[in-house]
């Protein structure tokens, strides 16, 4: 790949991200919730595609299971449960404007001193014995072609196991929190017609 | 000729996302949304050919089918206020 | 492998024709059903003419069967789901009341229809036919009538 | 390329960041909050990812031998002999861990959040705020 490739490579990541803070800046505007599950669920879409520009192809494929997927089936789950509404702010939080500006100045501050992207030489990318370490030796050692399997299952193995503890934890959580029972059903005369047929017909 | 195509369905994507921000109904939104999952589909597909390594496709395969169960997911919501199929209650559909 | 790269490249062409297409009817076009016109079929047919050209590509040229092989399996599946999806955002918006309109923004169906169409026990085949031209040329009639008693 | 595009990306990130902030600490819905807890969360994912990015490499598959030949001799600036570069793998792993766990995290606040409406009747947090005041003065009463 010559010098344009790089370039091209460059720009796509930067538009993708663009779009990701116009559909950021939609979800902070729009007071519908089912709107904002919506667009989240086109975040999640457009995430995954940032991740495959940024070669992290694993990633994307998690994403694409995890946050197009299972978020936007629990977050409908919720509002199944809850109000659909978001009830209208009247006044703007101009104190959290604040906090969120300053607390951003910091950070882009702060980015003044990293290595700039896709920096093949930056410290994180030519340590020795991380990331060199597993793209020469990890063929020999384990044999596998994917890198961040090999890394995943066997060198931080330790990391996999803690992960797998905090997802039971977290589904022990969600089943002690709502329970295995089931919802009473109210026989509300505000039905309508369709459910109370829907439901006819599951009682028969 | 990737870079055409790559370069086309950001378009089309930047238009369709235009259409799920201002969209006056939610089955606007809904049908945006469908859509740009096709295209991002066809988007990482492109991707791959354009740096060289076509062999990510199944990226493009497995958001084929999420992206269907979330569509429908979302719809049968719509349709019935619930993702389950046991309590049908009321609520300000 | 020019041969291939130009018939490829027709195919994408055309498929860059629909995709984009279909993305400006979807924000031009007046009326969700139109909308959904523009986008879910634009989608399918644009879909499958870029699959047959990433296809050869992917065949022939990076000499990758096993890429060609899943962009194959990916067209299945979006033939299968995105029609089956775009049906069923119509009749959730049907079931919702989101009424087709017509030119003048005066709706073609009777409010009626929708009604009648969620109440199943009724025969539906009086109502899924069209209505008759009379009685809209008379809708359209009292409509007028309606805007110059508005407008005096 | 120019000068300040090279820290465009980590800015970018930094304002998806700052929009899943404001999102949690100035909207009062709750499931609101989550959906900005978890934008937050991407943004962060984008930084880790992009620090590992390498220019001119590649995701870190390896590839056949064969291939890395016919790629080199596709290069047409003539840089014959260079080894195939990859991307630093170990941020994706990092990151694959954390968005298991980020969803984790979201079903759990999720399921507090319908626990939190059963009891109040509400969502919103400054209706929640306002029972629970409600509440206190009640005791303060009894005594």
């Amino acid at each position: 790949m010559s010098v344009d490739a790089i370039v091209i490579e460059h720009v796509i990541v930067m538009v993708l991200l663009t779009l990701l803070i116009v559909v950021a800046v939609g979800i902070i505007i729009l007071n519908d919730l089912l709107t904002a599950v919506i667009l989240s669920g086109l975040y999640s879409l457009l995430s995954a595609t940032v991740f495959v520009a940024m070669d992290a192809v694993d990633v994307a494929l998690t994403e694409a299971a995890v946050g197009a997927g299972i978020s936007t089936i629990i977050l409908l789950g919720t509002l199944s449960f809850t109000k659909r509404v978001q009830k209208p702010q009247e006044h703007n939080n101009y104190a959290a404007l604040i906090i969120v500006v300053m607390t951003g100045g910091a950070l882009i501050y702060g980015t003044l001193d990293l290595p700039s992207y896709g920096d093949p030489n930056s410290p994180a990318n030519s340590h020795p014995q991380l990331a060199q370490h597993y793209l020469t030796e990890s063929q020999k050692e384990i044999d596998i072609p994917n890198v961040v399997t090999s890394v995943l299952a066997s060198y931080r193995g330790y990391d996999t196991l803690g992960e797998t503890a905090v997802v039971f934890t977290a589904a022990i959580g969600v089943l002690s929190l709502l329970g295995l029972r089931r919802r009473r059903r109210k026989e509300d005369p505000l039905l309508t017609d369709k459910q109370q047929r829907k439901q006819q017909n599951e009682d028969n | 000729m990737f870079l055409a195509l790559v370069i086309v369905i950001i378009l089309s994507l930047i238009l369709v996302m235009i259409r799920a921000l201002l969209g006056p109904t939610l089955y606007d939104r809904l049908l945006a949304v469908n859509s740009a999952g096709t295209k991002v589909v066809i988007l990482i597909a492109a991707y791959g050919f354009l740096t060289g390594r076509p062999d990510f496709v199944d990226i493009a395969l497995l958001y084929a089918l999420i992206n269907y169960i979330a569509t429908i997911a979302v719809l049968k919501f719509f349709e019935y206020g619930d993702l389950g199929s046991g309590a049908y209650q009321e609520d300000d559909l | 492998m020019l041969l291939i790269d130009i018939i490829s490249g027709v195919f994408i062409f055309i498929g860059c024709l629909f995709v984009f297409g279909g993305a400006v009817g979807l924000v031009r076009m007046p009326d969700f059903y139109t909308r959904l016109h523009a986008a879910s079929v634009t989608d399918t047919g644009g879909l499958l003419f870029i699959s047959i050209g990433l296809i050869l590509q992917a065949a022939f040229v990076f000499d990758n069967p096993m890429a060609a092989i899943k962009i194959a399996l990916t067209i299945v599946f979006l033939f299968f789901t995105a029609p089956t999806a775009s049906h069923a955002v119509a009749k959730a918006a049907l079931m919702a009341n989101i009424i087709p309109q017509c030119q003048n923004g005066k709706s073609v169906v009777d409010e009626s229809l929708t009604a009648l169409y969620k109440d199943k026990d009724k025969d539906l085949s009086s109502v899924l036919m069209p209505v008759d031209p009379p009685e809209i040329i008379s809708n359209f009639a009292n409509a007028e009538a309606d805007n110059k008693d508005k407008s005096t | 390329m120019v000068e300040w595009l090279a820290f465009y990306n980590d800015w970018a990130v930094i304002v998806i960041m700052m929009a899943g902030f404001y999102i949690m600490i100035a909207r009062y819905n709750l499931v609101k909050k989550i959906i900005g807890l978890s934008i937050f969360q991407t943004g962060i994912f984008y930084f880790y990812v992009g620090l590992g990015k390498v220019d001119n490499g590649t995701a870190p598959i390896f590839l056949e031998p064969k291939v890395i030949d016919e790629s080199a001799a596709n290069v047409a600036s003539g840089i014959a002999e260079q080894t195939i570069l990859y991307s630093n793998p170990l941020p994706h792993v990092l990151i694959l861990t954390a968005i298991v766990v980020g969803v984790a995290t979201m079903a759990l606040g999720l399921a507090l959040i319908v626990r939190i409406y059963e009891k109040y009747g509400s969502i919103e947090e400054d209706d929640i705020q306002a029972i629970d005041s409600q509440f206190i003065c009640q005791l303060d009463d009894k005594k």
